[in-house]
């Protein structure tokens, strides 16, 4: 196939094309189970019966989301908390309007034989991040250890890969529960020619040490949000997104089988794992899918002004202003859902147990 | 100064390229001795594999030489076949060669775009660099230069703009157009200092002849510096299409644009720790694109050199 | 070089350069274009105020890597064209290759390295370096060491000599010029090869990992103060090859 | 009104010439005065690293004097130049090598626009005048010496110019060759009135050929005598003729005075 | 036990060349033989394009003839090639731009081993027997071009080698240069019995110089005539002697008969 048949054909997304209010949505990485609900909303025809013609724009390395929607290219995109904060700070004016996942993927995985069972652990490693901004949890919970990240360990640049980890390179990897931590149980051990199991590392996870901050989050543009035609769209948009979401946490497996038609070629029960793990980042949600909590959002924000990372650098400088974020609309996306029916709590979910395949197969 | 009369003696030595049958015969040879090339590398590989230290040899807390345990090193056999598995364990998944052939294919396209533009942009400013020799001073520092931006910086520039422009009414920017662009940022380099350096490369009789003739500048360029650089253009023009095509690959990953090798090795890269060789069959199909890139232009070249030659023009 | 030729060397790029500047500012500020898109000048200058040393630090950390890279690519190229001119066979096997691996990505490059040679060991950055620098001085060398004045080839023959002693005497100082096109071009090659392996591996310490967790925080202007950390290495390094070049080849001014 | 004389075809007044080199200036040129008429035929001679082949880029405004000034053709010769007043044949042939014989030979007419019709045909005469229309088809590299500076002699006389400058043209011809050119240069000359500015380093040729022949010292070139060659007609006969051999003792004796010194030892400027 | 005459110092026969080009072939040569006996001087003399040039690639073993033998000095030219048998000038100097010119004539010492003193020494006096002590580190395209092929000359004399072949060396040289430097050469192989073989295209050198003179047709290149020169001495007073004038004559008849077709155009074999 041509690479603009592709393209155009990824781009759309699976958009509706009947009619319907063209929205644009700018997702921070590759398709993959990560993006599940909104994938599982435009095959569902949720954002179509919203009046909407969802578009899903995918990411890459160096596509920023939430510039791209201050720059006007999509209507609303999907960035991690952190980072959209920063860009507001350079003049971006986007407000978070729904935080679809309530808590962080990110672990710090190391060989349970290394002994490194907290972060004081960590000492004189070798310690390996993506950078790319996903580094802050890991130096706020090294600073509250009282570890300097510039001088008590070995920052080490870390790929998509885990083999840095299993090569005995890194002492204490950077994984997300969906993605890389998976990839580890994928693989063989040399030693025993079996899979590794959860009980051959030991993960040190930022919700539990306290310095968890908020990811996947929807961002819309500020400006825009001053228009009610805007208002409108943003709360039907959330409306079909909490519906995705509520889908893939009830049909896991369809949504994986969706996000593999889009084009993800990571393996079946990779796959599965991800839809699986990424639900556990959304459900249960107390006050409702995407609602912001409040304690969440301090606690982030007092990080990125906190924290500073081997350069000395904070991700933000100033408190952010009220416009950061705001409730009102997956407020009343909530309500209206919930008068029709739609679980959006989940508070009865209880994850599925994922068996990984060799290889995520 | 006698170096443009003595490269044109120099080739006279080589077979007449008016000769079809000597021709095709170089051909075929180069292309074995490319698989002998490939042949003994793979052989390399295998041999170092099987008799290599599993954790290499480290001089002075410094590995030198390559682990050789199947992780790091992947067999051969074991790459081919990752080739002919499906991408995804679900029924009717293409291959990983399927995907790897479509990908190249794909990216064989964008780079050709970034190729073509950016050789236009380069001979450009090589003309122009040679006519004005205050640009030349001014501007190519800031050409190599330009190349010690990564496009990490640009990308979300090229993107961003793109993005914006509507083309036509009815065509708007594509992101492989974005790719094509970024592609060409790589490849405008090495063709506008060649060039230049061709434009320059005229015998000190040969431009007096012209200045003798009030020559314009335009006959000038068109009768003396243009032949007269074409040895240092098809060189350049090579070296641009593997550029291009390396340009084209980062930008797909910059701005994650579907369809070529770019992305595939993005998505095979996050799953080699448990199926390393997806990620040297992308490599794989990145290599033999930058072959196949060089190769057509090189014949692409050799074609025009026939043709202008048999026209009685430059060879 | 007299005062006034130094002057007419340096005047333009400096003249070029600061009118790029003064458009880019009246750009950005005209067009009101928000920082996150594209930083003026005057906030990448105080950017880079704050974050100078730094700058400094990690340029040598990639300076590092890049020299080493850049002399043993160079090295090889340089020998591998010599030897490629002197045996025919060899030159029909290495060329094919080395133009597969000039237009090997180093994205593809570096996590194979990586994996060879481990992510945290400086060697992969290094070789990564090496492979890119190795093409442009492997083709321009070859080609100036192929192209011989036919008087000069009947002249060494005539003298009894062959092989080695063509190249040594003859070929190689007619090279010189290619060698240092080639070079030029790869000077300011190995520093955007050394920032980009950054991405992939070894330790955070250089402009390419300082550059993407600026840009990955819209810190643009402090991500762009390490971009000119970067093309001030390249600068660096075209300005060594430069010299080198005037010292090495002191005919070189009149042929151009 | 008074009558004016016409004006000279090439004009050099207080021409200086200064290389410089890694190794300091060399003083190629020195206070040159030259004044040739319409329709004469001038050699230059003296010896070798005199400055002749300087002058005569001087007169063709390829290089730009360091002092006095240069007119050709009662202009400047840069204007005389832009006007294609001249044809020139270099020391060297200066062919390009990615054109046949022929299509050297059209390139002037092809520069200044002239049909592709008529500049073949002109090419093919001027081969024919040289002896070369059997190689008009191959390429420069696959001459002989000889034949390669007499590509370049057919490519100067292209335009029928009415200035010829010819730097040592003949220098790489065997005699028959060059005595037949020789003739075909006079007689291009009675026809079209050319004037003929000429290299050379034989006296004989310079003799038989010049109606002026500037003599010039070693380096800084300096000109030492203008002897004037008056014969009634240049033939064969003329080889034999008495004033044919007194102009070329005259001239023998003039290079005598100007090389006192080693021969191009000029290094009291260096 | 007979004793056999000396063997001869070249000793061509049945030498064939042809070249091949995009549009067929040329012959260049065509059954030439030739014997030159130690301590000669042979001129190869013959109109612009006869193969003068190549018959003495030959016998410097830098082509391969198309059909025939080439001996030198009794061995194969290749051997003698391999020996340091000859030195040559080319007709262009070939000059290595990257080295002074002191070390442009000392290249052939330097590559067979000659110590950097005895080199030096060697140079600069043959520098000076060229008159070229001056420019000894100046840059070849400093050089005018008479001044290059004087220092190709020096460089051809740097090993004093048994056979000197000399392609029209002083071509680019005015009147006195040249004579002076056939007065060197006549003196330097006076002292060291070298065997020369040299082309010209001036009759009164190829005579002046020569024992004997080999007279070429145009293409396909022939020996016409070998004209043998009988001179007592060769002195300024030789360029009056009747034997002199009787040799030219005999070179010029024979060059005029084997030029009976216009010159250089040999188109027969094409
Ligand atoms: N580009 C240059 N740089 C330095 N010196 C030069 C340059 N061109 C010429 N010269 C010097 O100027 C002097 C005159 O050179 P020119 O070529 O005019 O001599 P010429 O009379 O033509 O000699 P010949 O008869 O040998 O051709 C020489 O000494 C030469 O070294
Ligand atoms: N490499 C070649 N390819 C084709 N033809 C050639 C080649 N070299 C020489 N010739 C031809 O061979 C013939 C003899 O050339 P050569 O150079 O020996 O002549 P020459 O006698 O030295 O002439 P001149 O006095 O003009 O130097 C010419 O017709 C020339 O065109
Ligand atoms: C260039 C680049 N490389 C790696 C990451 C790491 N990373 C952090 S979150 C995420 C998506 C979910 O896995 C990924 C891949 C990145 N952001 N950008
Ligand atoms: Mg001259
Ligand atoms: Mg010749």
């Amino acid at each position: 196939g041509s690479a603009d048949q592709e393209t155009s054909s990824g781009g759309a997304g699976g958009s509706g094309g009947s009619g319907g209010t063209p929205v644009k949505l700018q997702l921070q990485w590759v398709t993959q189970g990560q993006f599940a609900g909104y994938f599982a909303a435009v095959d569902q025809g949720f954002y179509r019966e919203e009046g909407l013609d969802v578009q899903i724009l995918e990411g890459g390395s160096d596509i920023v989301p939430q510039t791209v929607l201050a720059q006007g290219q999509a209507d609303y995109a999907i960035a991690w908390v952190p980072k959209a904060l920063a860009s507001r700070e350079q003049g971006a004016a986007i407000t978070n309007v729904a935080q679809v996942f309530q808590r962080s993927g990110t672990l710090q995985v190391s060989f349970a034989s290394a002994g490194i069972t907290d972060v004081a652990g960590l000492r004189g490693k070798k310690v390996g991040n993506w950078g790319f901004g996903n580094e802050y949890e890991l130096f706020a919970a090294m600073t509250a250890a009282g570890l300097d990240p510039s001088s008590d360990v070995v920052l080490v640049q870390q790929q998509f890969d885990m083999l840095g980890l299993l090569q005995g390179d890194i002492d204490a990897a950077q994984a997300m529960t969906y993605n890389e931590y998976a990839q580890l149980l994928e693989a063989t051990n040399p030693e025993t020619g079996e899979q590794y199991t959860a009980g051959d590392f030991t993960v040190l996870d930022w919700n539990e040490v306290g310095t968890a901050m908020l990811q996947d989050a929807v961002w819309a543009s500020t400006d825009r949000l001053a228009d009610t035609a805007y208002q409108e769209q943003t709360v039907k948009f959330l409306k079909g997104s909490i519906r995705g979401w509520a889908f893939a946490r009830d049909n896991p497996e369809q949504a994986r089988d969706i996000v593999v038609a889009q084009g993800s070629t990571l393996g079946a029960s990779h796959q599965l794992w991800q839809v699986n793990e990424v639900n556990k980042l959304v459900w249960p949600a107390a006050g409702g899918a995407g609602l912001i909590d409040e304690a969440a959002w301090q606690r982030t924000v007092q990080i990125a002004r906190d924290t500073r990372n081997a350069e000395g650098q904070t991700v933000i400088t100033t408190e952010p202003d009220d416009a950061a974020w705001t409730n009102d609309h997956v407020q009343r996306a909530l309500d209206e859902l919930s008068a029709d029916g739609v679980d959006v709590t989940g508070t009865g979910f209880s994850p599925r147990t994922v068996t990984l395949e060799p290889g995520g197969a | 100064m006698t170096e443009l009369l003595a490269t044109a003696r120099a080739e006279r030595a080589a077979p007449v390229p008016g000769a079809p049958a000597g021709r095709l015969a170089t051909a075929l040879r180069r292309g074995a001795m490319a698989l002998v090339g490939v042949a003994v590398l793979v052989l390399v590989w295998e041999l170092y594999r099987a008799l290599g230290p599993v954790q290499g040899v480290q001089v002075g807390g410094e590995r030198l030489l390559p682990r050789a345990d199947p992780r790091s090193m992947p067999g051969v056999v074991e790459v081919l076949r990752t080739l002919g598995r499906p991408e995804v364990s679900l029924p009717g998944s293409r291959t990983v060669g399927v995907a790897v052939l479509a990908a190249a294919g794909g990216t064989l396209l964008m780079a050709a775009g970034g190729w073509v533009l950016g050789s236009v942009v380069g001979i450009g400013l090589a003309v122009l660099m040679q006519r004005f020799r205050l640009v030349e001073r001014g501007l190519l520092p800031y050409v190599v230069l330009s190349q010690t931006v990564p496009v990490i910086a640009i990308a979300p520039l090229v993107a961003g703009w793109g993005g914006r422009l509507q083309l036509t009414p009815a065509l708007s920017w594509q992101p492989w157009m974005s790719v094509v662009v970024l592609s060409a940022y790589l490849a405008f380099c090495p063709v506008a200092v060649g060039m230049l350096r061709g434009l320059h490369a005229t015998t000190g009789i040969a431009r007096e002849l012209f200045r003798s003739f009030a020559a314009t500048g335009r006959q000038t360029l068109l009768g003396l510096r243009f032949p007269a650089s074409l040895p240092f253009l098809a060189p350049a023009l090579r070296l641009a299409a593997a550029q291009a095509v390396v340009g084209a690959i980062v930008a797909e990953i910059s701005t994650g644009t579907r369809g070529g090798i770019g992305r595939l090795v993005l998505q095979y890269a996050q799953q080699a720790t448990s199926a390393p060789g997806r990620l040297y069959a992308a490599i794989l199909g990145a290599a033999l694109l930058g072959l196949l890139a060089s190769a057509l232009v090189a014949s692409l070249v050799a074609v025009l050199g026939v043709l202008v030659h048999r026209s009685g023009g430059p060879r | 070089m007299t005062r006034g030729n130094r002057l007419q060397v340096l005047l333009p790029p400096v003249l070029v350069g600061v009118s790029a500047l003064l458009l880019w500012q009246l750009v950005v500020v005209a067009g009101r274009i928000a920082t996150f898109v594209l930083p003026s000048p005057t906030a990448i200058a105080s950017a880079l105020g704050t974050v100078a040393g730094d700058v400094a630090q990690a340029a040598v950390a990639t300076g590092t890597t890049a020299v080493t890279g850049l002399v043993a690519g160079s090295c090889a190229g340089v020998l591998a064209a010599v030897l490629a001119a002197r045996f025919r066979l060899l030159d029909e096997v290495l060329s094919p290759l080395s133009a597969a691996a000039n237009a090997m990505p180093i994205i593809a490059l570096a996590p194979v390295f990586n994996a060879m040679f481990g992510s945290t060991s400086p060697v992969p950055r290094r070789l990564v370096v090496a492979v890119a620098v190795f093409f442009p001085l492997f083709v321009n060398t070859a080609r100036g060491l192929r192209r011989i004045d036919p008087v000069h080839a009947d002249l060494m023959r005539s003298l009894a000599v062959s092989g080695w002693t063509v190249t040594r005497y003859v070929r190689l100082p007619g090279a010189v010029p290619f060698v240092f096109t080639g070079l030029r071009l790869a000077s300011s090659l190995s520093v955007i090869a050394a920032v980009v392996a950054e991405y992939f591996g070894g330790r955070q310490d250089g402009l390419g990992s300082r550059i993407t967790s600026a840009a990955s925080a819209t810190a643009y202007p402090r991500a762009w103060s390490y971009v000119l950390g970067a093309v001030a290495l390249g600068l660096l390094f075209y300005l060594a090859a430069l010299l080198l070049e005037r010292l090495l080849s002191p005919t070189l001014r009149r042929t151009r | 009104m008074t009558t004016h004389p016409p004006a000279p075809a090439v004009r050099v007044a207080g021409l200086h010439q200064r290389f410089g080199t890694a190794h300091g200036d060399v003083h190629a040129l020195s206070g040159i005065d030259l004044d040739i008429a319409p329709g004469a035929f001038v050699s230059l001679i003296g010896p070798s690293g005199c400055g002749k082949s300087t002058l005569l880029r001087c007169i063709a405004d390829l290089v730009q004097p360091t002092a006095g000034s240069v007119e050709v053709g009662g202009r400047s010769a840069h204007e005389a130049r832009l006007a294609h007043h001249y044809g020139i044949a270099f020391q060297q042939a200066g062919l390009l090598e990615w054109r046949t014989v022929q299509r050297n030979v059209e390139l002037p007419l092809e520069l200044h626009g002239v049909g592709r019709r008529e500049r073949a045909e002109r090419a093919r005469q001027l081969l024919g005048l040289v002896g070369l229309s059997d190689v008009a088809r191959m390429r420069p590299s696959e001459l002989s010496g000889g034949m390669q500076q007499r590509v370049a002699i057919a490519r100067s006389l292209a335009e029928e110019p009415p200035l010829l400058l010819m730097d040592e043209p003949f220098g790489a011809l065997d005699e028959m060759t060059r005595e037949r050119l020789q003739a075909e240069l006079l007689a291009i000359r009675a026809r079209t009135g050319t004037t003929v500015v000429f290299v050379t380093h034989s006296i004989s040729e310079a003799v038989f050929l010049s109606t002026q022949v500037v003599v010039m010292s070693a380096r800084p070139g300096r000109v030492v005598r203008v002897v004037d060659v008056d014969l009634p007609d240049r033939a064969e006969a003329t080889r034999e003729d008495p004033a044919f051999f007194a102009a070329i003792t005259d001239v023998r004796e003039a290079l005598r005075g100007g090389t006192a010194r080693t021969p191009a030892l000029g290094g009291e400027d260096r």
